[in-house]
């Protein structure tokens, strides 16, 4: 039960363009087929995969988008509070792991040996930046990463490469990285990014789209790609 | 098409300061010591050279004085400067067909008349060297060719057969005459060769630092040595005097 | 001069040109080494791929084309300026080269985007708005790419000199004829040098087309952005921006040599 | 030929030359004008701020003259070479400018990292890894700067040809006399474009340093990285990442125009 | 420091093809018509062109042959070409100073030296003149300057006087002459101008097509013309011959 809102499925509908959070590409590509095959009545032109900030950037200056799924709150309110699209809600959430090199050659297993590694973490200004600080803060861990890296890639990157022996990661992100292994912290549980969406404008195969992503399947979707589910969160 | 000339150019050490006129259809020769000033005046006429006071008129049009400058391509002067500056991108033949089509002529007219210049020149053996492969004396006279080829109201040529063995220069002598003579075109020859003021110019003039210290019919300019100098350019004559009918029959 | 003795290249240059020569080559040999075989094919020759790779040579082509509309008379007129104005000219210009290009693509969005006055100006007179538009990636790449193009020929201008343009003149060449005849011709070096860099500038471009043309496939999703778009893909997406990656690099390569043809038979 | 009567520009280069102006200043404009003056200045002399710059400035000058060590030889080694093979280093070397400079990042890694053997060779030797230290900064910015001034160098070489280089020599002077006081000055223009475009490039590169050198403040954090890093945090972020840019665009025109110091006073 | 040479260097339409010597200590005038080439030869010497048969020796040393090509700069050959080609970014003073220091003087001994050769020349007023800034005839006493402050051990110079006004030229002829028979150096000097050849010369060669067609010493060659060519070369020396003599007193 997931096509409540489309009702004027007779009517040509406006092809839908959609901007995601880079962190959801995998997701989504199947999210979308699995759309396009119920709802052949709506076409979707394009989706752009980026980072969300660069995301509401563009929505701010003028992009002509109908959906936009963010990989934080506060890019998703500044979207909002700009007079942009509708009330979001909560589809997905992530949490943290510790990335290693396959053959974690500094023995990592707990947040605790990041302090004597050479650790990488995200930038405190990105969304998995602040949530490693207060992950390690929560769990009273102290760490001087070698480097704050921009994004989840970089971190990635980093470790896959094996310059760093360690870094923090979404769990979303490790999955089909064979280069990487993972390992779930004590408290990552407690510490959830949340990722909105929201429509903007009027189209209604943009509706569709959103209820999709929340409907059951969207969820089961998202959790086969390592996410959380949202709908908790935002019952929570 | 009489040309009028007052000029102040400032120079390192002293000012070129003169002021003449070329008549209509005749030719004016300049001769001086390196470094008189002969250059500049051309170059000032042609326009690549601003003067400080003066006017440089031709037939009543302004081409320059103390404010205005019309650039060198509206002067309706054609120069052959002392550096020939051929084109290095371009072949014999092209750099000649250049100045066919700056003098206004359409594409296939210029091609044909640099051929037929090349062949006037004797030179359809170097006709698609570039300048880096051509001789000095080659080079020199492809830039002659360019400069008649541009069929300019007024003739700047400045040291044209400096290198030139004596029968080139002979040769190139007697075709920039008779080009002059079937235009009817005004034409001002720099030369440090006493024979060449007696085989084209009908007046002479001679400067040094800037100033013009003799002037007046070259045969009598020679005659009456004003100072060491053209007593010294007088002396070269060759023997056999004058040489500048000879020369027309060669 | 006899030209066919060149005066040879002093033999304590060849050690550095030679570490300067791997410091540049080296990183894409381990690049290629790194590749991973076995998908690179498929994922060099996916629809997308292709999609990509054919928008980034159009978009490429017509940044260039528009940069050198632009700049090679934007060079000229520097070139000719007294020193002082050209001096000014030429930092300005740089200036763009040192914005890292994402913050381009912000000032383009501030200059272009709907809420600004040229945005809403170019709204009212033919209805649309140029960013995320294949126009908008054009724009993007000849802001970045300007520049390049500006400053070598700039400097091959000055470096041939006013002599053989005054010849010309003197002959009664209009300025057009000296333009076209004497002063590009003899620049055909730097010019050479400007376009090549120009273009793979363009092609490589990246930061600002994210920003100001977004990652919209077939529209807006030129190689640069399809090889990010896959490097942020976890797990086998980082062996397909490699793939990606070499292809753009071998088509830049066949593009670069192919250039051949055209090159203006000017200077040695 | 007197040099005081320039053949000026053509008229019809006036319009063109001045849109391109326009499409590289505009945008910095409408930059300028989005800037939110309150927080601007604290934001542009906050102490990670100006720490970001020293290190942009300090990097950017070391790549710099790195690149002119080994770019202004293989220039000379380029100008020199028979068209054939200068061709084909023409394109070897425009390559790595068609790569996003993020997979030059990925490339340098793979290159240099602590698993290559280059990386352990290295290692081994001095004990230091290259990645997370200040001298990959300058790697990576060499990278990507490198080929603008190793092209537009040896496009300004080509233009000057070789005539005065052999004249030179018949008096005797030896290779390294000849390319001191001939080739180089000779080349001044374009070595004065390619300076500045490698300069550009170098303290502007972010993709490349973000990948291999990473993003330690004080360390590795140089200026493009300060601001990406404040662009992707939301909110005021943005509004630093642009008080950060018109530090950096500051602070190059200042360098470029102060570059008018040094530059060889050859050729008009 | 005897110079023998044997070259063959192809051209269009001909093959420059000589073979000669130049005694240790005499200077060799070599005389032809424009592009019968006299400069592919000093350029050969010199070693900026390269010979496709035969070998240039200096004094046992093989400068070059079919297979090798000593560089210019290892040659202790020095060369005023046609074109002077001073470089544009040193002014005249500089580009003495270089040949100078390029001979092998020390940095402060090269401007010394350059600064006595602008005296010598009295060519003071422009000693900081750039090449674009000084007069055709300048320039070419400039570079002659250059040259012989290099201290060659064979000095060749190609129509180095071309651009001078008869009193400079005398001076410079004068000056040539005097460094010649100083140094003990041997020269080439390639000119159209009987003048030069009666004045500094000891032996005569004259080119066509490549080919030598005359040879020997100076006065014999002008008394029993060879052909057309140097009788049209002969006839152009001044009346009151010989200058030679009169030149050595200026
Ligand atoms: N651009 C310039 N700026 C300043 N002085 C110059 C410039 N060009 C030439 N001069 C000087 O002006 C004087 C006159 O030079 P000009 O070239 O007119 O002489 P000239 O009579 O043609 O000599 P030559 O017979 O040697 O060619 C010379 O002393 C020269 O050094
Ligand atoms: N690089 C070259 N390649 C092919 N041919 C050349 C090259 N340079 C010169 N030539 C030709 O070789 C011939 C001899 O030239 P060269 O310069 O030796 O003549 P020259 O005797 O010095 O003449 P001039 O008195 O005019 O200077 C000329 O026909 C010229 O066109
Ligand atoms: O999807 Mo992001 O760029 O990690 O917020
Ligand atoms: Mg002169
Ligand atoms: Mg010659």
């Amino acid at each position: 039960g997931c096509s409540a809102s489309t009702s004027s499925e007779d009517a040509a509908i406006e092809p839908i363009t959609i901007s995601a959070a880079a962190s959801l590409q995998s997701a989504f590509e199947q999210i979308s087929e699995e759309f396009s095959a119920e709802h052949p009545e709506v076409k979707i032109s394009s989706i752009s995969y980026d980072g969300s900030s660069t995301l509401a950037t563009q929505i701010l200056e003028g992009a002509d988008v109908d959906v936009f799924a963010s990989a934080d709150e506060r890019n998703m309110s500044e979207v909002t509070e700009a007079g942009f699209g509708h009330e979001p809600a909560i589809f997905a959430s992530n949490t943290l792991v510790i990335a290693v090199p396959q053959d974690n050659p500094a023995d990592i297993d707990s947040l605790d040996d990041l302090a004597q590694a050479t650790t990488v973490l995200c930038a405190q200004q990105v969304p998995c930046g602040s949530a490693s600080r207060q992950l390690l803060e929560d769990q009273g861990v102290q760490v001087t990463p070698a480097s704050e890296e921009q994004n989840v890639t970089a971190v990635l990157q980093k470790v896959a490469a094996g310059e760093a022996d360690a870094g923090l990661v979404y769990a979303t992100d490790v999955l089909n990285e064979e280069n990487v292994a993972s390992i779930v912290p004590e408290g990552a549980e407690d510490v959830v990014n949340t990722y909105p969406i929201t429509t903007l404008g009027e189209n209604p195969g943009a509706q569709a789209f959103m209820d999709f992503v929340i409907s059951e399947r969207g969820q089961q979707i998202l959790a086969e790609h390592g996410f959380g589910t949202g709908a908790e969160q935002a019952n929570g | 098409m009489t040309l009028e000339v007052a000029l102040r150019v400032p120079r390192t050490g002293f000012d070129v300061d003169v002021e003449f006129q070329v008549p209509a259809g005749s030719t004016l020769a300049m001769m001086g010591p390196s470094g008189s000033g002969k250059s500049t005046i051309v170059h000032a006429i042609a326009g690549i050279q601003k003067i400080a006071a003066g006017r440089i008129e031709l037939s009543g049009t302004v081409l320059a004085d103390a404010k205005q400058h019309r650039p060198p391509h509206l002067r309706e002067v054609g120069l052959l400067g002392q550096d020939p500056h051929l084109f290095p991108h371009q072949d014999a033949l092209k750099n000649i067909a250049f100045g066919a089509r700056a003098g206004g002529l359409d594409k296939a007219a210029a091609k044909a008349a640099a051929a037929e210049w090349i062949a006037r020149l004797g030179l359809e053996e170097i006709a698609t060297h570039r300048p880096e492969a051509l001789s000095g004396g080659q080079r020199q006279r492809i830039a002659l060719a360019r400069a008649l080829a541009a069929a300019p109201k007024i003739l700047l040529i400045d040291e044209p057969f400096a290198s030139l063995d004596v029968e080139a220069a002979m040769d190139m002598r007697a075709l920039v005459r008779e080009e002059l003579e079937r235009t009817g075109t005004s034409a001002i020859v720099v030369s440090h060769s006493a024979a060449d003021a007696l085989a084209l110019a009908d007046d002479l003039l001679v400067l040094e630092r800037g100033r013009i210290i003799a002037q007046g019919a070259v045969q009598q300019v020679f005659a009456e040595p004003a100072n060491r100098f053209v007593r010294a350019v007088a002396a070269t004559l060759p023997a056999q005097h004058p040489m500048s009918i000879q020369e027309e029959q060669p | 001069m006899a030209s066919d003795t060149g005066v040879r290249v002093p033999g304590f240059a060849i050690a550095p040109a030679l570490l300067g020569v791997g410091l540049l080559v080296l990183p894409l040999l381990a690049l290629i080494t790194r590749a991973s075989w076995s998908t690179l094919v498929d994922d060099a020759t996916s629809p997308q791929a292709l999609s990509a790779l054919w928008l980034s040579l159009r978009t490429g082509v017509a940044a260039t084309v528009l940069c050198v509309l632009l700049g090679v008379p934007l060079a000229v007129l520097m070139a000719r300026s007294p020193a002082r104005i050209a001096q000014l000219l030429r930092a300005l210009i740089a200036v763009p080269l040192v914005l890292p290009p994402m913050v381009g693509g912000v000032a383009l969005l501030f200059l272009f985007g709907r809420t600004s006055p040229i945005g809403q100006f170019i709204d009212s007179l033919w209805g649309i708005t140029l960013p995320f538009s294949t126009a908008a990636v054009v724009i993007a790449q000849s802001f970045v790419a300007l520049p390049f193009l500006v400053l070598s020929v700039e400097g091959s201008l000055r470096a041939a000199g006013a002599g053989y343009e005054q010849a010309a003149a003197t002959l009664g060449a209009g300025r057009w004829m000296v333009l076209t005849r004497i002063t590009l011709p003899l620049a055909a070096p730097g010019l050479v040098a400007g376009v090549i860099l120009c273009f793979a500038r363009a092609i490589g471009e990246f930061g600002a087309t994210a920003l100001f043309a977004g990652n919209a496939p077939g529209i807006t999703q030129t190689m640069p952005l399809a090889i990010y778009t896959a490097f942020n893909g976890a797990g086998t997406g980082r062996d397909s921006a490699v793939a990606l990656s070499l292809l753009l690099l071998a088509t830049a390569v066949v593009v670069l040599l192919l250039a051949r043809a055209w090159r203006p038979g000017a200077l040695k």
